[in-house]
């Protein structure tokens, strides 16, 4: 067997065109998302998989959105990419697993992802780390010099 | 008994049941019926009754001149009516599959949202029937409780079956379930009602064309 | 037998055979026969659903013909049926139902109702729930030979007229004939112009025929008031009449029911097959035409229209016959709404007419009649049967419209090419 | 047992940081339909709760359901679970072997009494004294009522602990049944499937941990968010369906062309699972995607539902026995009638009487 070609199926998609495209109504719930971000400072988020999405969907979205400043990639059990789209304020985040498949996918409407931020108990766990390693390196210090 | 279980007692004893009486009732009624007897005509008759009598059969499903305006609501419902449910009940897919898991064969069906309009305006028909039989002054009269109990069984499949279609009223197992047991019931009733009316109107056509007929009357 | 209801159910048992079942079983309760029938459509009243005067025969059919009925009387669901409800469906039999047939041609599901009617009846007769008229009528047929007390005296003073009149003999009794005429009793009382235009007929064609002095009388008060004892020994008198005289046809009159008794009802009456054909005699005159022996001249020129009589287009299949006629002899002919098979009765049919308790609702119900000819204003309509000619009468008069009604057979005669 | 750290300690200790704990938190919002918003709640509220214990019972079963949650591609965010509670037993996972296993599960018992939760996969035995499963000389019915009496809630994993599954078919002849027929004072979540899908059993686990509370359940005690919608309500395959385009067989050009398999047996319709949204193996496929119909496991009695390959719609027993007695038994009837009416007739021809002038002229009832 030299390829999937060899095997005789062809799959044939469903047509596309059975049902008007979700992208407008998405686009008015995160106008009204970003509103209230400027008004309150309230985030806002949005299960895009929970979504009816059509095929071509999520491409059309993102090309309305545009690209923005910032693209993080993530090595969080798996790779996570944040990206600001063009609409400053409004990211796109994509959580994969260790095998590279979208588990799940999220609009957050944000000054900066909850995500990127580093958790309080990450930097105490860290501050530990540094301050072991300090003391090893003070060691060492203190070896290397009798 | 939940959904799956309904289901499976609607696909398996349910139908066992139903079957068996709907065939007792039918075999009871054709042979009391064929039993009866029925005496030679002696008189000189002018064609034979054979080809008159096929005749009627078929032609009889055609109105009589000027019966579409004196009656139009009787006619066009009960036409459309027929033509809907034996087009719903002969030509959708799981119909067919059905039929052919009993029959041994099957044929092609029709796209499901073709048997959809043909269900809901089936069903519309049949309501503007009953309506019509409560107002009009001649369905008033004639109605006694088996057309009540005959329209009522015939009703139930379509809107069981409209319902499961679109998933509507409770979930769809059970929705199927119920859908097939108010099948059951319409094979139960069917031989103790007007509802043999689907069998015997060919006979009862055929006598008509054959009497008159051999008078040489073509009705 | 012992009381009028027990008579009934007895009789009902001995008639209803498989096509009634059948019939029964098929009825769906559309109602469509009442659109069909002369009485509701005049009326509107729902009780005159064909379908609906069958209800007591129903009841025993279902009661002791099927088992679920058999079940039912068991648990005591059923009642039989009762001399109340005898009483109060007579005049729905009798009265409201000419036995014209139309409701037979409507029926979608194919019940030949009035083949249901006829043989219901032979329950109310036996029971003796039958309209005065009808029996006085019948008992007439019986002891005096005519349900109109029409005597061989009678006819034979008619003889006398029509031989004076036309100058041509008249053959009565004459053995070996081809064919034997008989005439309704109606016609030597009301009509006997029409025992003149017969022999003028006949003679120019050069048919051998001749009437019966022991069966001139062709109609059938049996039949009427449904009674097979009694239709069986008023056909037994003609079938008797015909095979004394050796005749080869014997001719029905303008009458419709008497072509029904005769021709189709008489052989299972007397249970055997006849030695001898049955024609009306529309059928003998289009024989003629086509063989050339009917030579017309003049045509009748006013427009004019036919009444077909019920018992001989629907229930007698004597279709065409008229229609030939007609075109020989009219130049305007035209067609009545609804004409042939579809036709309208009359009204008096089925014994209606001879029954007096009916006139009122008979009258009435001629409204289908007065439309039709209102609606083609001409003022003549021909026909062939003698109590529809009466009927017709009646009604227009009863109306008070200005239309001619005229015998067809009658109208041929009268353009004999001399 | 470290019973008394915090969920959020012990994924701290062993290098986990919380953003993978945030990450696992949306993922389950996600999954579970739950509000986007409540991710770093969930995972505020379960970094601070104590790790659950947790009791996993296996029966009569296969150990596929196991295999389905612990052969997932690792490490995954569902391994993360695993993290987050204390398996305290788990007779095929657990190191501990023989009377020590079963000392730890009572130890568990005595130590979380009314806060442990309890898995359950497999049927109980109950023909004979349960005798056809016994587990240290315990009848599975013995031990499942032990232990859950002191369960603050159960949950029943796979088509067996839920309906009976396989060991409960016909002719069942261990007299099979689910954990529902036997508990009937807990609170019990049923995760049906043959095998259920790691992502429905690890949803309602974490749903339990976050928010303390059991999913929303459907009439058959199934979590509503993973089996309100059926197979056919979300297969890909559906337009083909609904435009009547169908496979035949499994070889024709309909199958080539991916249409319905409803034809072809396929129970999607009557099939309340997440297979078409979640699918299997880290969201390759599921079985309609590889061409083969749904064959219903997750429904109760889907082996003796029929055959798996033929279409729904149809009848599920032979008729023809039933078929010939009926007809039968209704021509004997119909003939008895049918004989009887003829005799009557033939009476009634008997007792007519004539109708005659005289008889016409007394009048009768008129």
């Amino acid at each position: 067997m030299n390829g999937l070609d060899q095997i005789g199926v062809r799959v044939v998609t469903a047509p596309d065109d059975a049902a008007p495209s979700y992208v407008p109504a998405l686009l008015r719930e995160i106008e009204a998302l970003l509103a209230e971000l400027v008004a309150s400072g309230r985030n806002g988020r949005i299960d895009l998989r929970s979504l009816p999405l059509l095929p071509g969907d999520d491409a059309r979205l993102a090309a309305l959105l545009g690209e923005g400043e910032v693209d993080a990639a993530l090595e969080v059990t798996g790779g996570t990419r944040v990206r600001e789209t063009g609409v400053a304020g409004v990211w796109w985040v994509t959580h994969a697993n260790a095998d590279g498949e979208t588990v799940a996918e999220f609009i957050e409407v944000t000054l900066v992802p909850e995500i990127l931020k580093t958790h309080p108990q990450d930097v105490r766990v860290g501050l530990t780390h540094l301050r072991a390693r300090l003391a090893e390196q003070m060691q060492e210090g203190e070896s290397d010099g009798e | 008994m939940s959904g799956p279980e309904l289901l499976l007692w609607a696909r398996g004893p349910g139908l066992q049941f139903a079957v068996a009486i709907f065939l007792f009732g039918l075999l009871v009624r054709f042979v009391e019926l064929w039993l009866l007897g029925r005496k030679t005509d002696l008189s000189e008759a002018r064609a034979h009754p054979m080809g008159p009598g096929l005749r009627t059969v078929l032609s009889r499903s055609v109105p009589m001149p000027g019966a579409l305006k004196h009656a139009p609501l009787v006619f066009l419902g009960g036409y459309i009516f027929h033509f809907g449910f034996l087009v719903t009940l002969l030509f959708y897919v799981p119909h067919i599959h059905f039929l052919r898991s009993i029959l041994g064969f099957g044929w092609p069906g029709l796209p499901p949202f073709l048997i959809d309009v043909l269900g809901l305006v089936t069903i519309a028909t049949l309501i503007a029937l009953l309506v019509q039989r409560f107002t009009d002054p001649v369905r008033r009269f004639l109605t006694r409780t088996d057309d009540y109990v005959a329209w009522t069984v015939t009703f139930l499949p379509l809107l069981s079956g409209y319902a499961a279609f679109h998933r509507l009223g409770t979930d769809y197992t059970t929705m199927l379930a119920l859908h097939i047991l108010s099948v059951e019931l319409l094979l139960i009733v069917i031989p103790f009602t007007k509802l043999m009316h689907m069998f015997t109107f060919m006979l009862a056509r055929w006598y008509n064309g054959a009497i008159a007929g051999r008078k040489g009357v073509r009705v | 037998m012992s009381t009028p209801a027990e008579r009934a159910t007895n009789a009902f048992l001995e008639q209803i055979d498989r096509p009634i079942a059948t019939f029964f079983e098929s009825c769906v309760h559309c109602g469509m026969c009442a659109h069909a029938c002369l009485f509701y459509t005049e009326t509107g009243d729902p009780q005159y659903t064909p379908i609906h005067k069958l209800e007591p025969m129903r009841r025993v059919w279902e009661r002791e013909y099927t088992l679920f009925g058999k079940v039912k009387k068991w648990l005591g669901l059923s009642k039989p049926v009762s001399e109340a409800e005898l009483k109060a469906w007579e005049p729905l039999v009798y009265d409201s139902c000419s036995m014209c047939g139309r409701c037979s041609l409507i029926c979608p599901v194919g019940n030949d109702i009035v083949y249901m009617v006829r043989k219901m009846r032979e329950g109310f007769v036996a029971a003796g729930f039958a309209p005065d008229g009808l029996k006085e009528a019948a008992i007439r047929s019986l002891r005096i030979g005519s349900p109109m007390g029409v005597t061989l005296q009678a006819l034979t003073a008619q003889i006398g007229h029509a031989e004076k009149e036309t100058g041509l003999t008249i053959p009565l009794d004459q053995e070996g004939a081809d064919y034997l005429f008989l005439m309704s009793s109606n016609e030597i009382m009301q009509f006997p112009e029409i025992l003149g235009a017969v022999a003028k007929i006949f003679a120019k064609a050069g048919v051998s025929w001749t009437l019966c002095s022991t069966a001139f009388e062709a109609t059938n008060s049996g039949l009427q008031i449904g009674s097979s004892d009694i239709a069986a020994e008023l056909v037994q008198r003609i079938v008797a009449g015909a095979e004394k005289l050796k005749v080869k046809t014997v001719i029905s009159p303008e009458c419709g029911h008497a072509y029904t008794a005769l021709r189709w009802e008489g052989p299972n009456l007397i249970k055997r097959p006849y030695p001898f054909k049955v024609l009306h005699i529309l059928e003998v005159l289009d024989d003629l035409r086509a063989a050339g022996k009917l030579q017309i001249e003049g045509m009748e020129e006013t427009t004019l229209t036919f009444h077909d009589p019920c018992q001989l287009v629907r229930r007698g299949g004597v279709v065409e016959p008229p229609r030939n006629l007609l075109r020989m002899v009219a130049s305007n002919f035209v067609e009545m709404e609804d004409p042939g098979i579809h036709n309208w009765c009359c009204g008096g049919g089925g014994g209606v007419s001879s029954n007096e308790r009916a006139d009122p609702l008979r009258l009435k119900v001629f409204s289908r009649k007065k439309h039709q000819l209102d609606k083609l204003g001409v003022s003549t309509v021909v026909t062939a049967c003698s109590n529809c000619r009466n009927m017709l009468e009646e009604g227009l008069e009863h109306n008070h419209m200005q239309v001619n009604v005229v015998s067809l057979t009658e109208m041929l005669a009268e353009h004999l090419k001399a | 047992m470290a019973n008394n750290e915090t969920v959020g300690e012990t994924l701290a200790s062993r290098g986990v940081s919380r953003r993978s704990f945030l990450k696992f938190c949306a993922t389950m919002t996600s999954l579970l339909a739950l509000p986007p918003g409540m991710a770093e709640v969930m995972a505020e509220t379960l970094a601070r709760t104590r790790r659950q214990s947790v009791i996993w019972l296996s029966f009569q079963e296969c150990t596929g359901c196991t295999e389905s949650l612990t052969r997932s591609h690792s490490p995954t965010l569902e391994s993360l679970l695993f993290d987050a509670i204390s398996l305290d037993y788990h007779h095929t996972l657990q190191a501990a072997a023989g009377d020590a296993a079963e000392r730890a599960r009572t130890t568990a018992m005595k130590d979380n009494a009314g806060k442990y939760l309890v898995i359950v996969d497999g049927s109980i035995p109950l023909k004979d004294g349960g005798v056809y499963s016994t587990i240290a000389g315990h009848s599975n019915l013995d031990m499942l009522k032990e232990t859950a009496a002191g369960a603050a809630a159960i949950i029943a994993v796979g088509t067996c602990a839920t309906y009976g599954g396989l060991p409960h078919a016909k002719p069942n002849p261990t007299g099979a049944v689910a954990v529902s027929d036997i508990i009937k004072d807990k609170p019990i979540v049923n995760v049906p499937g043959c095998p259920p899908i790691a992502t429905v059993m690890t949803g309602v686990v974490a749903h339990f941990l976050t928010l303390g509370t059991l999913p929303e359940l459907d009439s058959l005690g199934r979590p509503k968010v993973f089996f309100g919608d059926t197979i056919h309500d979300r297969c890909y395959r559906r337009p083909f369906y609904d435009q009547g385009k169908f496979a035949k067989t499994f070889d024709d050009e309909g199958a080539r062309n991916g249409w319905c398999l409803y034809e072809l047996g396929c129970k999607g319709p009557t099939t309340h699972n997440a297979c078409a949204t979640v699918k299997w193996n880290g969201g390759v496929s599921f079985p309609i995607e590889s061409g083969h119909p749904c064959l219903g496991c997750s429904e109760p009695n889907f082996w003796d539902a029929g055959s798996f390959y033929q279409a729904l719609s149809t009848k599920t027993l032979p008729l023809s026995a039933h078929a010939g007695a009926a007809l039968a038994i209704g021509a004997t009837v119909g003939a008895a009638v049918g004989l009887a009416s003829r005799a009557k007739k033939k009476a009634a021809v008997g007792k007519h009487a004539r109708v005659t002038a005289d008889e016409l002229e007394k009048g009768g009832g008129a």
